[in-house]
């Protein structure tokens, strides 16, 4: 039994590698989708889950990554290679200087304050045609090549996504495990503790919203390859709220918490099909749904399923 | 008047109540002792409803009130002064007084003799009625929050350290209104840590500790027990 | 002051006073209960779409189909308090905040599945005459706008400071346990206060929709603007709120006049950035510091 | 003034703090002699809980010096406080909920981590190595507390006593030049208080200073080399326990006028 969670992952892991062999294009296709997006809920599960930052405009970063790795790679002729660690220095650097200033503020400014960014940002997007291509967006993003193998299709682009979601994860894990995860629960826990335990509350808040936008910068930078087009109706705020309840679904503090949610909402609107146009409204019955009868997200549900199951054996 | 019975409450793994018994009976003044973390301030939560109890019942004139809520138990007069006074700072001074007429107002009612009986008791209140909560003394807020009770018409009166922070002049000047308040036939319970004053107004007492009633007799009594002293002093 | 100059004030002071009024909509909530209400604009859009159904089901009566707007947003409201409010209220700000923007997406989903998305013209009681005043044109329904949110701002006034209700309303928000203990019965006022939340929007909605063409994503914008209304005036003011929509309003207007017509939104949010940075308590509110 | 006996640890000059008008604390001196336990003690409200808030860098003082090794921490932040050897427990247990004891023991190690993030997500050898120690020291102390059986628990599921003993235990391991305990006796049963007792005096007979805030004076009588009474923000009196607990201002803050003159 002790080594079920091992168990587990191999096994998700080996079904992940064989899946595109089983599972339709169009299903493929939202797999990689779900793969990318991942990147960025573990990034907001830094931020959110983890410091406890209402973070409600992680799309804007994902579209800093998804524009820069665009119009480098369509102007200037970069590869994907070059792009994508620009793409995640630039939502990095971005995330830094509005840092600094938003972090002294708490709870609902932050949220607001980032919102406001997330429009901002896609006010900029569809307005400043010279650079983004406006409404239109930017067009015929070039594929990805992989020491001169070009991954084309939804296959290659699977495995890509899915070996940069295995790297994130883990880095991710490894975080969780360092004194950096630790601070980052204990300022949510609580912020005036950590800071008399000596946990540097503002260079860590900084640094988890930085890591957050790294993430999400590699998930726009993924994004833009695969789509080969994008717009800025793809960052919008409703986008950000569609991460964060990919986040809270999974689980809100759990790496594997925000995979299993993006996974899960990315391929609803499939499964639900049979509700038509109904399914927006059903969406937003499932948040208030989800905060009400499971506000620790699926992961925590099983945990505390876990926790009960042993406490009655002990007890038995 | 007042019957609290076998009461025992916990938050989670603590037990903070564990079988309290006691009882108060009409235009009496009983005090409660104890040193801090003994269970006085939960008890209080717990007769006024905001806390709810394990095990154990509350009955007011003789009737259980265990399932009310502590709005409707504040209209059976059961009116509670929280420790901190908690007056609200945004409202002004009268109108601190008025909003506790919630419970009893309706349209028309006047509220006139009601404002005058807390104004002669507090003439203080009177000359700072259009001033913030925010803006008073803590003896002045102290005043404030035990006229807004006295608004609510209340028989039975729970005191939570109404002397917590004050000067020693202005807590002596606080209980001498809560005898008067007392001679009125309001009946009370009141929390204080400062043991003196509270048996210079109570005519009996019971000294709570670690969530159990290990003493309990008339004030004359308690106040040469040397185990009172020990609560707060230790031996 | 050219007449240009005039005409673009009063059209600013109408967009204004929408954003005032939705800001003091937000800002209400906010301080009764601590939670940022993100479903601001869609009750906005509610209000306005309602409005037009009902306007056009009592044949262009305004006064029962406006009564019936007040009906339906209090009826939003309530269902709000025992859906949303009331099972989350023990837990963080925050899960409310996030189960506001829930409800948001649902209203405004079965908004679209009610009205379409196709964007609609409004009337307004006042109909589409003007008043001249020199060189300015002013359209009866922007008098109509300022006159109505000038009655709001006294009627709100009236009720949350000069009567019963009200002083009971602010005691429960400023220390809801010590309103519990004078016997104020504060699962009441937590409905009025989501009535007022709702109504407030949906008059909102009203007021805007004769001006600009309605479709269900309107009202976004509109909520958008009234937190940046509400940042720059301060959070926990009401004076605040109201001269944050004012100076939102102008901003826009002057802006998209003077700057640039597809910037003039960035630049309201640069200002609430500047505000941030420079004064984040606002022009009148709470250390943002303060509250957590 | 005194201005440096050579053995004080700690030395608080005219500390002074303003809400508002209020005075909540009023010119305190205090002094720490090295390796012993000052207790500091008042009724509620006296203005116990604001001057560990002033000493540990969680609010700061309008005005006053607080000389910790003959050096000024007014105005460092409370993490910076705490890596100077201002440490602290608080009075109502403020433990991190989702983290394990062990995790919580060492968020307060990692004030002297070494390591990058580079070698943190690397799990380098620097960083293990590090990592290793850590985790060593802090399963010493919690071995020495006997809470090492809980080590991978969650906070949450550990009866309130241990709790506090965590708390004690997260904050040792700071190795701090100064431990505040603030109420640490607050909820424990009388069996908790004596190993509460006998656990603090061995931590000063191994040299750790202690500022002991306590309202519970059985507790303090029993630990205390000296003991500074605080009444309205203002110190009263400060002299050994037995002092203390004759003099007149005391008994009156405690009991009250009529009370002290029956009892004097």
């Amino acid at each position: 039994m002790r080594n079920l969670p091992i168990v587990l992952l191999v096994l998700v892991l080996a079904s992940a590698l064989v899946a595109p062999a089983v599972i339709s294009d169009f299903n493929l296709r939202l797999a990689t989708l779900a793969l990318h997006t991942s990147i960025a809920v573990i990034g907001l599960c830094i931020a959110f889950g983890w410091t406890g930052l209402l973070h409600l405009g992680q799309a804007a970063f994902v579209g800093i990554g998804a524009y820069a790795s665009a119009i480098l790679t369509t102007r200037a002729g970069l590869g994907f290679w070059t792009t994508m660690p620009i793409a995640l220095l630039a939502s990095g650097l971005v995330a830094l200087c509005i840092a600094v200033p938003m972090l002294r503020l708490r709870g609902h400014y932050l949220a607001l304050a980032v919102l406001g960014f997330n429009v901002t940002f896609e006010i900029v997007a569809r307005n400043w045609t010279k650079l983004t291509g406006g409404f239109d967006g930017i067009t015929d993003i070039p594929p990805v090549f992989f020491f001169g193998w070009l991954i084309e299709g939804d296959k290659g682009f699977y495995y890509l996504s899915l070996f940069f979601v295995v790297i994130v994860a883990l880095f991710g894990t490894a975080l969780r495990h360092s004194r950096y995860g630790r601070a980052m629960i204990a300022i949510r826990d609580d912020e005036l503790a950590a800071g008399t335990s000596s946990v540097d509350v503002t260079r860590i808040k900084v640094l988890a919203f930085v890591l957050a936008s790294v993430l999400a910068g590699l998930s726009g930078s993924l994004y833009a390859h695969h789509a080969t087009f994008i717009a800025p109706q793809d960052f919008e705020f409703g986008r950000s709220v569609t991460i964060l309840v990919m986040l809270i679904l999974g689980g809100e503090s759990s790496v594997a918490g925000a995979i299993i949610g993006s996974v899960i909402l990315t391929f609803l609107p499939e499964l639900l099909r049979f509700l038509g146009d109904y399914y927006q409204a059903v969406f937003g019955v499932l948040i208030l749904l989800i905060l009400i009868v499971m506000p620790n997200g699926l992961v925590g549900q099983v945990q505390s399923w876990r926790a009960r199951w042993a406490k009655g054996r002990s007890n038995g | 008047m007042l019957q609290v019975e076998g009461l025992s409450v916990s938050y989670g793994p603590v037990t903070a109540l564990d079988g309290v018994s006691l009882a108060v009976s009409k235009g009496e003044c009983v005090a409660l002792l104890g040193s801090n973390g003994a269970g006085k301030t939960t008890l209080l939560r717990t007769i006024s409803g905001l806390v709810k109890a394990r095990l154990g019942s509350v009955s007011l004139d003789g009737k259980a009130i265990d399932g009310m809520s502590p709005e409707n138990r504040v209209r059976k007069g059961l009116c509670h002064v929280p420790e901190r006074r908690r007056i609200f700072p945004g409202l002004t001074v009268l109108e601190n007084l008025e909003v506790a007429t919630a419970p009893w107002r309706r349209f028309g009612a006047s509220i006139a003799t009601d404002l005058d009986r807390v104004f002669e008791l507090f003439p203080r209140l009177r000359e700072r009625r259009p001033q913030y909560g925010w803006s008073l003394s803590g003896g002045e807020q102290q005043m404030l929050a035990i006229g807004r009770a006295l608004m609510s018409r209340p028989s039975v009166l729970l005191l939570d350290e109404p002397s917590l922070g004050l000067a020693p002049l202005l807590a002596e000047e606080v209980y001498a209104r809560l005898s008067e308040i007392s001679a009125m036939g309001v009946t009370m319970l009141l929390v204080e840590q400062n043991t003196a004053m509270a048996l210079s107004v109570a005519s009996r007492g019971y000294v709570l500790e670690h969530g159990h009633v290990v003493l309990a007799g008339a004030s004359t009594d308690l106040i040469t027990n040397p185990r009172v002293r020990e609560a707060y002093l230790g031996a | 002051m050219s007449a240009q100059v005039l005409q673009l004030a009063i059209n600013a002071l109408a967009a204004g006073c929408i954003y005032a009024v939705v800001a003091l909509s937000v800002e209400i909530a906010y301080e009764s209960t601590g939670v940022v209400n993100f479903a601001a604009g869609q009750l906005v859009t509610a209000g306005a779409l309602i409005g037009l159904s009902a306007v056009a089901y009592t044949k262009f009566n305004f006064l029962p189909a406006y009564l019936l707007v007040i009906v339906g947003m209090s009826m939003i409201g309530i269902v709000f308090l025992i859906c949303v409010y009331l099972p989350l209220r023990r837990q963080s700000v925050l899960t409310i905040v996030i189960g506001t923007v829930g409800v948001g997406i649902f209203i405004q989903n079965v908004m679209l599945l009610t009205w379409g998305p196709l964007p609609k013209s409004v009337r307004s009681p006042m109909g589409s005459g003007a008043i001249k005043f020199g060189d300015v044109s002013v359209s009866l329904h922007v008098l109509y706008v300022i006159g109505v949110t000038a009655l709001l701002i006294i009627g709100m006034y009236l009720l949350l400071y000069r009567s019963s209700l009200g002083r009971q309303f602010r005691a429960t928000a400023q220390d809801p346990e010590a309103a519990t203990l004078m016997g104020i019965r504060v699962k009441q006022l937590y409905a009025l206060n989501w009535i007022l939340v709702c109504v407030l929007s949906g008059i909102a909605g009203l007021l805007f929709a004769p001006m600009w063409l309605v479709d269900v994503t309107s009202g976004d914008n509109i909520g958008l603007k009234a937190f940046a209304a509400i940042m720059i005036g301060g959070f926990g003011s009401v004076p605040g709120a109201i001269l944050g929509g004012i100076i939102v309003g102008a901003i826009e207007i002057f802006g998209a006049f003077y700057v640039s017509s597809a910037f003039k939104d960035a630049l309201v949010f640069a200002l609430m950035f500047l505000f941030l940075l420079v004064r984040p308590q606002g022009i009148f509110g709470e250390r943002a510091a303060d509250r957590a | 003034m005194a201005e440096s006996s050579p053995d004080a640890i700690l030395q608080v000059r005219g500390l002074t703090h303003r809400f508002g008008g209020l005075l909540a604390v009023s010119d305190v001196n205090l002094d720490i002699v090295r390796g012993t336990l000052l207790a500091l003690i008042g009724p509620n409200g006296a203005g116990k809980s604001t001057t560990v808030n002033l000493l540990t860098g969680v609010i700061t003082p309008t005005s006053g010096r607080i000389l910790l090794e003959g050096q000024d921490i007014v105005g460092c932040s409370s993490s910076a406080a705490a890596r100077a050897g201002m440490v602290r427990t608080f009075q109502n247990g403020r433990l991190f909920k989702r983290l394990t004891v062990l995790e919580n023991v060492l968020t307060g190690a990692d004030g002297r981590a070494k390591t990058s993030l580079f070698d943190a997500i690397t799990r380098n050898s620097r960083f293990r190595a590090e990592e290793d120690a850590f985790r060593h020291s802090a399963m010493e102390l919690l071995t020495e507390l006997k809470l090492d059986g809980d080590a991978d628990r969650q906070v949450g599921e550990l009866p309130y006593g241990k709790q506090r003993t965590l708390e004690i235990a997260r904050a040792l391991i700071l190795q701090p030049r100064v431990l505040l305990l603030d109420e640490p006796a607050a909820g424990l049963n009388s069996g908790e208080v004596e190993e509460l007792i006998s656990y603090v005096s061995l931590l000063r007979s191994r040299g750790l200073s202690i500022l002991l805030i306590e309202h519970n004076m059985g507790l303090v009588m029993r630990l205390a080399d000296r003991v500074a009474v605080l009444n309205f923000g203002e110190k009263i009196a400060d002299g050994t326990p037995a002092e203390v607990r004759s003099n007149e201002r005391v008994l009156e803050a405690y009991l009250g006028r009529k009370a002290s003159h029956a009892a004097g």
